[in-house]
């Protein structure tokens, strides 16, 4: 039998494949479209610490291989989540789940760390440094390796939950972002986020999406995500969730290859609802065709 | 939700860019009128979300116009199979409608109100159908609602086949009084009809852009007065009284 | 009669349908294909002081619409191209060409430019910054507004001929680079060059490029070409060509709508050779459709 | 080049994992056997580069392996028609093949040697051909070869079919004078074949991965005696004097 397991910062999970924030609700969706307990785990969507009803609709754009998302974070806030989603997902997830957390200040952050400290549930703490800093006239906390690492640095302190940042791939060098998150002492880091993109509807002659522009994900960004992935493997020593594009074993394992140590899977999960469990069900016999025996041993091998 | 795929039976014009496509496959996922299925195309990321028209055990009727590239790939498939999810969103809830109800559909809006008022008759119901169009070239599925029995009638923008005006001028051509109503169609026209009848319990059946049409990526949101509903999984039908226009 | 002409700093074109460098090289094959002299223009192959090989094989690779190259700007020198591809280039095209420069220093693209002086086929000069700086540790030009100035600056004084410098997406925020090459003299921006990216070939375990990493280009990267020329346009008020991922008479029109003056068709002639004529010939029935009665009207308005 | 819409007659396993694709259509722009077409696939970016096997004025047969989703996906295909860019790359030159030329094809090389075998016996030349597979179950065309009338050698690497080795094993066992050699197959054949017959006149035929197939990219460059050469465009076929091991 097939080795899937790999271990992120302690934590061991049955195999890497993980759906992603945004793209995945609660699980409370999917565990009726399948057992959602053969995830390695999930990530459920950003959390902020009010709730936020999100952007102006429309909010999606098709492109080519892919979509633009423009949802603003929409969710109910911290309390609500600590409160009534953590247990809702207790009934039907057995195994650690990552908690999604945004913030337009890095107070916000702390204050969405803390609370997320007494559940034993949450076996990893995902940081969207996605988001303006409100306090910095909106520059993104991800596209500077100084706000990301503040961000880091000031989660760090009030958790010992493993923390992960999730960094951005809009910036010219993510390996320099990566290393500052690193120092100021990530346990890991997932990468990426979605791509700046935007279409316009030629009948209207004005953007598809209310905000104008959105977050570009699906297949298309796959090639971006990986050599994302390769060269921030080769830059730090924390491990790294490989997400981008990712749809099919094949995407997993070039992840891997480039040194990824878990996978994550967004907006295939919104065309085609059962890609994780295709996924899972496909990479042991992928395994087989490459004679890899612990999927554990190909994490870095291009490098 | 279900995962099916149907084989396609026909896929034929039946007015201006408007197709009748009918699948064969298992339908069971759907529960009420006014649900929909999201199509997978080939070549197309995302899905594409069609009202369910109508079905029984095994055939699925659905009826779309071709507006961009989606519909008009789908509108060239003339056999072979197609990979859909079926049974999502709320659909009208035919006990809250009342024996005489009336059912209003514009354009791309009229194929879910097939589906409701052979139900509602077949409940026992009366309904009164008002069906709006641009012109006499789109006009669609008037004699298959007066097969149903329900009293039928048309209004036409341009007044090139049936009542001159928009449904909320037929409406009042008719001036009827109804138990309740329910209503799919551009939101404008939602909108007209919600004001014209201020008093009568409605159902409408709104359109968003959709990313997945299960609930779970907050594409389709929309602000309701009892809080934030998501048009795919809690929708497409609100009540009239908890929309916020 | 659709009028599909634009101007470009003055150089009017029969439309704004141009293939990209790199996608056509000197216009030989092609012009055995069809009538290139249909063409608003057309970009000839990055063009270096010295003869180039390039890098080693293999230099491409596929991916979901799209695919990574990695030439290295393989090119037979400045003089060859002068004194020999220009020749042959008159004899089949009638209208003036751009000629795409690239380099290493700062005076290389000098030298390239004057050298392109002389030549009156050559009607705008574009020059490609997306090159590693051989002097500063081998940054990329296009990496920073202060160098993308700098080789702006320098090109700027030696050549009375428009100059459109081509912008990297690669890089936190486009704007910053677009609004220096502006304010050094450019009279116009080409943008956007490739995204880095890279595959893996998991039956090899390593990179399929042999440099490991190229750049990714194709349908897959439209929304995000059309996010950086939105964005630019907005802040820029120079011209702009707008490149990247284009291959339908639709995608011009959201090029243009969202403010690019001319478009480039770069890795889609590479799959269909007869793209650049089908746009020209589909764009006249989507104007039609579209109410568009000058072309040179819907630039800029969907800002 | 012509860009040609063919129609798919056949398309069959001869072999593991490796098909003959016989297709209809405008075959004008093949001049030379040892060409290549460039086919496009529904979902793929890239064309996908096939040898000519074989051609007369209507008919294109092709013969690929199966090695990634492109030639799978084109395995399945089993009508339908396929857009094809023809008459790609120089091919072989039977003017320098002499009268008694030896032809040597390897795996998925063996191809364009049957296409180049038939001209050169229409040409009254009289070719030895030597063709090498792993192992029984992979080989093909062997009595095609015999056919045309040419004396015709295998080896396989395991020995489960004609002489146990490499190529050039059997070239060696067969141990005759030639006027020239042609080549197709890997590069490390390719090469071994060079090293074995230094003093005849060569033809090889190399492989590259290639974006366009047509002259333009630079992506498929290498580097010979006489300068820089694109596979695509002044190959595939290079001369054993200028190749740079
Ligand atoms: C719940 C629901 C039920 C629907 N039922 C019907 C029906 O029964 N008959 C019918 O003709 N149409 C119906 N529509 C509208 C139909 O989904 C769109 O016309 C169709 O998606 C357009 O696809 P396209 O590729 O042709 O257009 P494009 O404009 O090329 O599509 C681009 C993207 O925008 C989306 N989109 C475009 N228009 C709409 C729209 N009006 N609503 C939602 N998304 C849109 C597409 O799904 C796609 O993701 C329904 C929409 C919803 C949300
Ligand atoms: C001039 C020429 C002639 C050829 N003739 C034949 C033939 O007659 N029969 C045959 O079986 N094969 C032939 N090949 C190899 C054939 O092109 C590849 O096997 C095929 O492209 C693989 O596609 P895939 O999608 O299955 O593989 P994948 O690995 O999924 O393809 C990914 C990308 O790599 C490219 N690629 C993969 N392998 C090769 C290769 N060996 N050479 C060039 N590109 C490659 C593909 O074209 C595609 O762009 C030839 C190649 C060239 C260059
Ligand atoms: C609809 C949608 C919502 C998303 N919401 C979040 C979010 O709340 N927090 C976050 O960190 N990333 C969010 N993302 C980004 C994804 O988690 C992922 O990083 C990105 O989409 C790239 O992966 P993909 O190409 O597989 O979609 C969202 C993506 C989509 C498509
Ligand atoms: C094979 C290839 C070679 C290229 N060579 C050059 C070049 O020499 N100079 C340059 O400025 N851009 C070069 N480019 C970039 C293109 O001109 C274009 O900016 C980019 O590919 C994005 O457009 P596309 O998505 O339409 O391909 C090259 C692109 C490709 C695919
Ligand atoms: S479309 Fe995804 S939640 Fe409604
Ligand atoms: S593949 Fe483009 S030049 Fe050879």
């Amino acid at each position: 039998m097939a080795d899937m397991s790999v271990t992120l910062c302690g934590l061991r999970l049955d195999n890497p494949v993980i759906p992603a924030s945004g793209t995945f609700g609660y699980g409370a969706e999917f565990k009726d479209f399948y057992d959602i307990n053969i995830l390695g785990s999930f990530c459920f969507k950003g959390t902020t610490k009010e709730p936020r009803f999100g952007n102006p609709t429309p909010r999606i754009a098709e492109c080519s291989g892919g979509m633009i998302n423009s949802i603003g974070l929409q969710n109910p806030g911290i309390e609500a989540v600590v409160s009534e989603e953590l247990p809702n997902i207790a009934a039907y997830f057995k195994k650690p789940v990552i908690a999604n957390v945004g913030g337009y200040s890095v107070s916000e952050f702390v204050y969405c760390t803390e609370m997320l400290n007494a559940s034993p549930q949450v076996g990893i703490i995902e940081v969207n440094i996605s988001c303006p800093n409100i306090h910095r006239g909106g520059a993104n906390f991800a596209s500077d390796p100084k706000t990301a690492a503040e961000v880091t640095a000031a989660v760090r302190r009030v958790t010992k939950k493993p923390i992960f940042i999730k960094l951005s791939p809009n910036v010219t060098s993510i390996t320099d972002v990566a290393k500052a998150c690193e120092e100021a002492g990530a346990d890991g880091l997932s990468l990426i986020n979605t791509l700046l993109g935007m279409r316009i509807d030629i009948r209207k002659a004005r953007p598809v999406i209310a905000n104008k522009i959105g977050g570009f994900s699906g297949r298309a960004i796959f090639p971006v995500a990986l050599r994302m992935v390769y060269d921030t493997a080769a830059a730090v020593r924390i491990p790294i969730m490989g997400i981008g594009g990712v749809a099919t074993a094949r995407d997993v394992i070039e992840m891997m290859m480039a040194g990824a140590t878990a996978v994550q899977v967004g907006a295939e999960n919104l065309r085609n609802p059962f890609v994780c469990r295709e996924i899972i069900e496909e990479l042991p016999k992928l395994m087989a065709e490459l004679n890899i025996e612990r999927l554990a041993d190909i994490i870095g091998i291009a490098q | 939700m279900n995962q099916v795929i149907f084989d396609i039976i026909t896929n034929e014009k039946i007015a201006k860019d408007v197709y009748k496509l009918v699948l064969y496959g298992d339908t069971s996922g759907i529960t009420a009128p006014g649900q929909f299925v999201n199509i997978a195309l080939d070549g197309f990321f995302l899905r594409r979300p069609l009202s369910v028209c109508d079905w029984d055990l095994s055939l699925l009727t659905l009826i779309y116009k071709t507006v961009g590239d989606g519909t008009k790939a789908l509108s060239e498939m003339k056999r072979g199979s197609l990979d859909i999810l079926t049974g999502l969103g709320n659909g009208f809830d035919t006990e809250l409608c009342g024996a005489n109800p009336l059912l209003i559909g514009g354009g791309a809006g009229v194929p879910p109100m097939y589906g409701l008022c052979k139900r509602l008759r077949e409940m026992g119901a009366a309904p009164t159908v008002v069906i709006g169009f641009n012109g006499a070239e789109d006009v669609f599925y008037y004699e298959e609602f007066e097969k149903l029995g329900a009293l039928t009638a048309v209004g036409t923008a341009d007044g090139s086949f049936g009542i001159r005006g928009f449904v909320t001028d037929v409406i009042r051509a008719l001036d009827l009084s109804y138990s309740g109503y329910c209503a799919c169609g551009p939101e404008p026209m939602l909108k007209a009809v919600a004001e014209e009848l201020p008093h009568i319990k409605g159902q409408l059946s709104f359109e968003e852009r959709m990313a997945c049409g299960f609930g779970v990526c907050m594409g389709c949101s929309c602000k309701t007065k009892y809080g934030s509903k998501r048009i795919c999984k809690d929708g497409p039908v609100l009540k009239s009284d908890e929309v916020v226009w």
